[in-house]
């Protein structure tokens, strides 16, 4: 039984993890439905920008709490301003194009950035410092579950709610559902599309730092292709919920960490990625819009 | 030609990417020594460099936004660019063909066995795309698992020919099948799913083979491959290293010629018509009459054979095969030929791979600046053509009077 | 004449709480035109689509009756592509062309359920499959011809006017040679004139044989075209007669027409 | 209120509208009919700014707004009924009335607005809480038309209101057309088919083929013209 | 024309993409030596010139990146790093008949099998390492209950399975896990508690220190305290970085200690003076590679392989591993391993 909590534990916050990310790729499949291929390296330059910028504030010897909050804004900022600039370069001028070219787009966006850190910074695993300290009171279930896992899952939590209420009761939610659905119409009601799409990238990738820093201080090392992995596991959590849908994100999110989790501690971690991706597959078969999306309503 | 406003703009763009990639380009920190570097001169790079790649990249958009009424009008037939009036005639168009194949014929008597082995590649990449453009470009599918098929086809030679000591000849069929088959099998329970969802279960399906083939040790040999595969035999005679490459060349010429040919002949047929009409419109295609499931399966397999034959000459050219070669990146890469050479063009699939193929190559002399360009030129190419290189000019069918009195 | 080829009965259609289709029963018998007229949100594409096997209906019957090879075909849970395959063809009510497709492929599309050739045919191209596609080919056309859309055969369907397009739609489904064509508003957004044209399109079908069943809301139409009208609302059949009967009817005048029409 | 000089606009090298002038002043009705494919929806969407002005001016209450962004224009107080309804298909009938009213601010008129709308189309009511996209053809064309509504416009842009409606509905969304010319001062522009109709109402019209507008005239005028009876009304 | 008067040596290995940092130390140490052989007049007064080509560690590119610097005249290739990607390439060299030493690619059929006689390295291939630590494990630590962890590489799982296979033969303890990890994994919190359910006194782990510092930072984390052992991919300053206060106490083999060399201290130097930074992966064995080659190539005074192979295996270079020649089969001797531990962050070799 003992087993079994570590496990799960082990899982939720493995799903956690790829939640943090697979939220603001859903947000920016939801709007403009791209799979936004960059969406890993926009998470890698925010845990770039975070180890930069904390080493800097450690050098200058500030406290940690403020290290953590200032390293948090400036990773914020900067994969915020990467978002935005991204989809002013590699996608809005492909709004009405075929969607594909988009998607080829992202992937090249996506090998660009890659090798652009590979070569302004470094190949090597760089040792990510420690934000996150242990915690006292959790030294009791730090083997089950450890401090930086609980700040991992508090902040999915946060998030997902934040944004949950964001699209649902606020004006620019409103309007990026609406933008989402028809773009045209969108504008005829008086939305203005560009700026909800930025918006939209923007607090993608907002997401995409918090993840970044997070997860970064969590595994304690980063290189130039930690984006890869972690992207292809979170879209394919976001999938799995059912993209466009935030709740549908983390659910997919956690439901693929578990998985993972229990296919590694029962069977082999040899095959867990075997046993994620059919997981996917059966999800799929049997709930062809993923566990939260909404079926496809398509009125003849 | 630049307005002053323009060039005002471009500074401000420029600013803008200083900001940007400060933290990247001119910092670098050592955390263990707690050292940090400022690279003040990327600032410099960064202000100029974006200034002018600003102007040029809103001089061209402008351009791209001033001739779209020129090519991107889709529905005309008529005056469209000088290439696809080239292609559409026939009398020019078996002038091109006939020169590319010359061109194609004497080409290792000209270059160095390096050429040749890259232009193989090349050839390869455009049976790849081809058959991908079968699946994506004709059906609408986007299949993003393309590589698992690639990966049966090199797998069934290298193990068939492991064990059994089975030929290249004997192979190519059984491979292709052997992906086909796999094809059939994996479509059957996904091909109900819409656009990105099968998207993803076809990248997942991708994975799970590489996987496969990367962990069950016993079968596949593991992630260190399998070594010593043998080189098609050419009627029994063992050939140098050199022939070997150049043999191996012209058979893919020969393969890209019946490819062409085949995929020509599907295109224009019933079956053809059925993709084309699928990718359209799903529902009104079944009130038409036309069995969903049992098409998008036709166009899977099809493209899944051609994928198989091809890995069963990967095989055999590279000697040496593991599961790196079969990663996802790979599927991305072909899908990105189909997209940036045109969807469900044939010239443009072969143009696309011959760009995006050869073009890493020939972007060597950037030494590790190659595959940021490569991304780059991904990314450009897409923004400035995005319905790729060559759109689809797919041949309309014409009634013409036959059986009747001419009244 | 008068032989019964569709048959429903108790034919009824649930979306969560509404009830789109409520115990409906109806016949179109060989040869004629018959119309099915309602309320908006009646549920008349909805009894389409039931019968197309775009939607499993909740509750009832469906029968095609094929006199020519003496069958009685349930149309129940079947797929839409085994549906048109057995005989039944149709028109959407917004419509739905294959646009980047030129007009006489659309049509040539209809012809994909009564011809055969696949991957064997399409990569040798025998005989047979050569003079197939040759019959596609001319039959397409000749359909086209009766349509009045011979002369932008080779446009794109996208690029064609509203009116035209509605006809293509009427000429991809003739071309699945179809028992019963059903039409979903085929004069929706014409202008008066075309209404007119299509009206003796529709007519000229009519005379070949062909069995008609169509949703309309131009009463003009509705009333110089059928022989006989159902009417349709919140999922039931509240009436069904001939047209003077229908025009006359107090419920229908309440429930749809408002007041009377004249023709 | 509303003027056009000249105004050029089309779709990639098609031209749809062909320089095209004219004038609407404040709380009139005015309707644009000809044929299929002469160029009205393009000449609509061309003043909400969805489809790019190529040449020419177009004015709104004396300001240029041929470059804004369609946002921008609607700000301004113009709405439009597309063509082909645009519903927000996942989003529902209620929300989609809110959608409607996105640029408004007085919560509590609102809420007026959606329940006085639900008088009008009581089918609507019923299906309050269905996704838009599930509605039949009628009932997303009302609610089109009720979400237009909901913006309380100045110049309302109406393409085709009366497509697939019920001969009764379509009686009641001329009245309403009409009342809320009368009664809120609403400037219309009307695009129709149902030419007959539409000249019933409005007190001026244009005529436009092949993109240009070929004749214009009180309603009463045209209603009266041969040429335009034989070919718009079927007469 | 020119030919004559250069040696034109092929560096082969990833320069970009994932495997990038394994390829590009060599680069540099390839710059290094020959910019210095080049300042001193070059070999016997030809001067060194470097190709340098992306393989980005895939076969089929690897075949390319072969035939293009057997075009393009490469006389001795330096490189190959990855174990797959060499094996591809190798038919080609071999049959232009070029010398190929790599600094890294560690698969033992490589030289083992006789099929490659052109190919040589200055790294002990995985089955000698596997057999010390394994002892090491066994004999000198006493543990029974050993887990096997791989990163499903072919070094790493090669390793992995060498070691299950030395372990089971011993008969003194027990393979009580044998898993592989899938690398760039996010977390890999999931294995640990595995390891820890299947109550290993130690973990013995094939691969790159990558993934070793996760996995021993997540041990950590999930208070197991079994020690860890690992390969050569390990051994290296770099994880100890990583990993930081988490690495205390762990063991690696890698090469016998050289850090006393004067030649690798003064390798690491040159590395600092021409890019300012510390060398990366494989630096050492490339820095000997190239250094064994080179001199191959002087002491020969030609490049035909038959002569550099009689030079490479009777005389005597010395490098920053130590004094090196090669065996029959092209593996180097003297480049012997022994175990290190982390002690105070620096690796410390145990005697
Ligand atoms: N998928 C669905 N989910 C929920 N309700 C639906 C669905 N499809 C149709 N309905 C409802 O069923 C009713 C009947 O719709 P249907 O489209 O059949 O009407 P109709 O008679 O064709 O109307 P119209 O003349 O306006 O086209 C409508 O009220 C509609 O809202
Ligand atoms: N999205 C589009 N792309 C290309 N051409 C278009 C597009 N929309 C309309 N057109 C063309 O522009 C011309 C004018 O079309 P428009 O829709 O403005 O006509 P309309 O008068 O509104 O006709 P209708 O009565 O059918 O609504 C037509 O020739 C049409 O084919
Ligand atoms: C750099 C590493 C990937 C090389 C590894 N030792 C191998 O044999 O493949
Ligand atoms: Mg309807
Ligand atoms: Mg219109």
């Amino acid at each position: 039984m003992d087993y079994f909590i570590e496990l799960f534990f082990s899982g939720l916050s493995r799903g956690a993890i790829y939640a943090l990310i697979a939220l603001g790729y859903t947000m920016v499949y939801g709007i403009i439905g791209l799979i936004n291929f960059a969406h890993g390296e926009i998470y890698m330059i925010g845990a770039f920008t975070s180890f930069t910028v904390a080493t800097i504030l450690t050098i200058l010897g500030l406290p940690l709490l403020a290290i953590i909050v200032l390293t948090g804004i400036a990773a914020v900022v900067w994969s915020a301003s990467y978002g935005y600039t991204i989809e002013k370069i590699a996608y809005k001028p492909l709004r009405h194009a075929p969607r594909l070219s988009a998607l080829i787009s992202a992937i090249g966006m996506s090998m660009f950035l890659q090798n652009y850190v590979l070569l302004a910074q470094t190949s090597d695993f760089l040792p990510f410092p420690t934000l996150i300290p242990d915690f006292a009171f959790m030294e009791p279930i730090a083997h089950i579950v450890g401090s930086t896992d609980l700040v991992i899952l508090i902040t999915t939590t946060v998030s997902m709610i934040f944004l949950m209420v964001l699209i649902k009761y606020t004006r620019i939610g409103k309007a990026m559902r609406a933008t989402a659905q028809d773009r045209t119409m969108a504008m005829l009601v008086g939305i203005n599309v560009n700026r909800v799409i930025s918006a939209t990238f923007v607090i993608g990738s907002s997401m995409a730092a918090i993840g970044g820093l997070l997860i970064a201080s969590h595994i304690g090392q980063i290189n130039f292709y930690i984006g890869f992995l972690a992207g292809i596991k979170a879209f394919t959590a976001a999938v799995l919920g059912g993209i466009g849908s935030i709740p549908g994100a983390v659910l997919g999110s956690v439901v693929l960490g578990l998985t993972e989790s229990f296919a590694t501690g029962y069977v082999s971690s040899d095959y867990e990625d075997v046993f994620a991706f059919s997981l996917l597959v059966l999800i799929l078969i049997f709930k062809p819009s993923g566990l939260l999306g909404k079926a496809d309503t398509q009125k003849v | 030609m630049f307005t002053l406003q323009e060039l005002k703009r471009s500074a401000l763009i420029s600013l803008w990417f200083v900001f940007l990639t400060f933290p990247i380009m001119v910092v670098k920190v050592n955390s263990i020594e707690k050292t940090v570097q400022w690279r003040w001169m990327n600032v410099v790079y960064v202000l100029v460099g974006s200034f002018v790649l600003s102007l040029l990249f809103r001089y061209f958009l402008y351009r791209k936004e001033q001739q779209s009424g020129e090519d991107e009008q889709q529905g005309d037939n008529t005056g469209r660019s000088l290439i696809h009036r080239l292609l559409i005639v026939p009398k020019y168009r078996n002038m091109i063909y006939g020169v590319l194949l010359g061109t194609a014929v004497v080409f290792p008597f000209l270059t160095s066995s390096y050429q040749v082995n890259i232009m193989t590649t090349a050839l390869m990449y455009v049976v790849l795309g081809l058959g991908l453009n079968i699946v994506v470009g004709l059906a609408g599918l986007l299949d993003l698992g393309y590589v698992a098929f690639y990966a049966v086809g090199a797998y069934s030679y290298a193990l068939l020919n492991y064990h059994f000591g089975l030929g290249f000849w004997a192979v190519l069929p059984i491979g292709g099948l052997l992906a086909a088959m796999f094809g059939i099998l994996l479509g059957f329970p996904v091909l109900r799913l819409r656009g990105d969802y099968l998207a993803i279960v076809t990248l997942g399906f991708g994975e799970i083979i590489r996987l496969v083939l990367e962990n069950w040790g016993g079968f596949s040999q593991g992630p260190s491959g399998i070594s010593n595969i043998s080189r098609p035999g050419f009627f029994g005679i063992e050939l140098s290293l050199e022939m070997a490459i150049v043999y191996i060349y012209y058979l893919m010429v020969l393969f890209v010629i019946v490819t062409i040919f085949l995929v020509n002949r599907l295109q224009d047929s019933r079956l053809g018509r059925a993709w084309i009409a699928l990718r359209e419109d799903e529902i009104a295609c079944q009130a038409m009459g036309i069995d969903k499931i049992k098409t998008k399966l036709a166009a899977f397999s099809l493209g899944a054979l051609w994928a198989g034959i091809i890995g069963v000459v990967f095989a055999a050219k590279t000697t040496f095969i593991n599961p790196a070669s079969f990663t996802f990146l790979e599927s991305a890469i072909i899908l990105s030929i189909v997209v940036l050479g045109g969807m469900g063009s044939i010239i443009g699939v072969i143009i696309g791979a011959l760009v995006l193929i050869l073009l890493p190559e020939y972007l060597r002399a950037l030494s590790e600046f190659r595959m940021l360009a490569f991304g780059a030129i991904l990314v450009c190419m897409m923004v400035f053509r995005p319905q790729g290189i060559i759109a689809s000019i797919r041949r309309t069918y014409t009634y013409k009077p036959r059986n009747r009195d001419e009244a | 004449m008068s032989e019964t080829i569709l048959e429903v009965h108790g034919l009824t259609m649930d979306f969560g709480g509404v009830r789109a289709l409520n115990n409906l029963d109806l016949d179109v018998r060989s040869g004629e035109i018959a119309a099915l007229i309602g309320p908006n949100g009646a549920g008349k594409t909805t009894f389409f689509n039931c019968l197309t096997g775009l939607y499993l209906p909740t509750k009832g019957d469906i029968f095609l009756y094929r006199r020519d090879k003496d069958k009685k075909i349930s149309l129940k849970g079947l797929k839409p592509n085994k549906v048109t395959e057995h005989g039944l063809a149709r028109t959407f009510q917004n419509i739905r062309l294959f646009p980047m497709m030129t007009v006489l492929e659309n049509v040539m599309i209809g012809r994909h359920c009564r011809t055969k050739a696949f991957v064997i045919g399409a990569f040798f191209r025998g005989p047979r499959t050569r003079r197939e596609e040759e019959e596609i080919i001319e039959m397409s056309h000749r359909i086209l011809e009766k349509v009045g859309l011979s002369r932008f055969e080779n446009d794109f369907a996208m690029n064609l006017p509203y009116g035209a397009q509605r006809r293509l739609e009427i000429a991809r489904a003739l071309a699945t040679e179809p028992v019963l064509l059903l039409l979903d508003e085929p004069a929706a957004g014409m202008n008066p004139y075309e209404t007119i044209e299509l009206v003796n399109l529709i007519q000229e079908i009519a005379t070949d044989g062909q069995s008609i069943l169509l949703i309309e809301h131009d009463m003009k139409l509705v009333m110089s075209l059928s022989d006989r009208i159902f009417v349709m609302d919140y999922g039931k059949k509240i009436a069904q007669g001939r047209p003077e009967e229908i025009r006359l009817n107090p419920a229908v005048i309440t429930a749809y027409l408002g007041e009377e029409v004249d023709a | 209120m509303l003027k056009l000089e000249n105004v050029q606009s089309g779709y990639g090298n098609i031209l749809a509208v062909r320089g095209i002038s004219l004038e609407i002043s404040e709380g009139e009705i005015i309707t644009l009919i000809g044929a299929n494919g002469a160029g009205k929806s393009t000449t609509l969407m061309t003043i909400s700014g969805v489809v790019r002005c190529r040449a020419g001016k177009i004015s709104l209450n004396d300001e240029e707004i041929q470059d804004l962004d369609t946002d921008a224009i609607v700000k301004r107080g113009v709405c439009q009924v597309p063509e082909g309804r645009h519903i927000f298909p996942q989003l529902t009938v209620r929300e989609n009335l809110d959608m409607g009213a996105f640029l408004r601010k007085d919560t509590k008129q609102i809420k007026q607005d959606i329940d006085y709308v639900f008088s009008l189309f009581p089918i609507l009511a019923e299906r309050r809480n269905q996704d838009g996209g599930t509605l039949s053809g009628g009932e997303q064309q009302m609610l089109a038309m009720s979400r237009a509504l909901m913006a309380r416009p100045q110049l309302l842009l109406l393409d085709e209101p009366s497509m697939g409606l019920a001969p009764l509905i379509i009686k009641q969304i001329f009245e309403i057309i009409k009342k809320i010319n009368e009664e809120n001062n609403t400037t219309i522009f009307l695009v129709e088919q149902n030419a007959n109709q539409a000249l019933q109402i409005a007190h001026r019209g244009y005529v436009i083929e092949n993109g240009k507008i070929s004749l214009t005239g009180s309603a009463q005028s045209l209603l009266q013209n041969t040429a335009v009876q034989k070919a718009y009304l079927g007469i | 024309g020119l030919t004559a008067d250069t040696i034109k040596i092929g560096v082969a290995g990833p320069h970009s993409g994932d495997l990038a940092s394994y390829g590009l130390p060599t680069v540099n140490a390839a710059k290094i030596i020959a910019d210095k052989i080049n300042a001193s007049g070059g070999i016997n007064g030809k001067m060194v010139e470097l190709l340098i080509e992306d393989t980005v560690c895939k076969p089929e590119i690897a075949t390319n990146t072969a035939t293009k610097l057997v075009s393009d005249g490469a006389q001795m290739i330096l490189g190959g790093i990855c174990s797959g990607a060499t094996k591809a390439a190798l038919p080609i060299y071999l049959d232009a008949g070029l010398l190929v030493i790599s600094p890294s690619a560690t698969n033992p059929p490589l030289t083992q099998s006789g099929d490659y006689p052109n190919f040589f390295r200055t790294i002990a291939p995985d089955d000698a390492q596997a057999q010390l630590d394994v002892d090491f494990a066994i004999e000198t630590m006493g543990y029974t209950k050993i887990a096997v962890i791989h990163d499903k590489g072919d070094y790493g799982k090669g390793f992995a399975e060498f070691a299950k296979q030395f372990i089971e033969a011993s008969g003194k303890a027990e393979v009580v896990l044998f898993e592989g990890v899938t690398p760039g994994q996010v977390d890999y919190s999931a294995v640990v508690q595995k390891v820890k359910q299947s109550g290993a006194e130690t973990v013995i782990f094939g691969g790159y220190h990558p993934e070793a510092s996760k996995i021993i930072t997540m041990m950590k984390k999930k208070r197991l305290d079994a020690t860890f052992i690992s390969d050569d991919g390990v051994k290296d300053q770099t994880f100890v970085k990583v990993a930081q206060e988490n690495a205390e106490g762990a063991y690696a083999s890698g090469p016998k200690d050289t850090s006393n060399n004067p030649l690798a201290q003064q390798a690491v130097q040159e590395h600092k003076d021409m890019f300012g930074t510390d060398p990366g992966a494989f630096f050492e064995n490339a820095y000997s590679a190239m250094l064994a080659m080179t001199s191959a190539a002087a002491n020969a005074d030609s490049t035909d392989l038959a002569a550099l192979k009689k030079a490479l295996q009777t005389v005597p270079v010395e490098t920053p591993l130590g004094s090196i020649t090669f065996d029959e089969k092209g593996d180097a001797i003297g480049v012997g391993f022994s175990v290190y531990q982390v002690q105070n962050g620096e690796w410390v070799e145990l005697k």
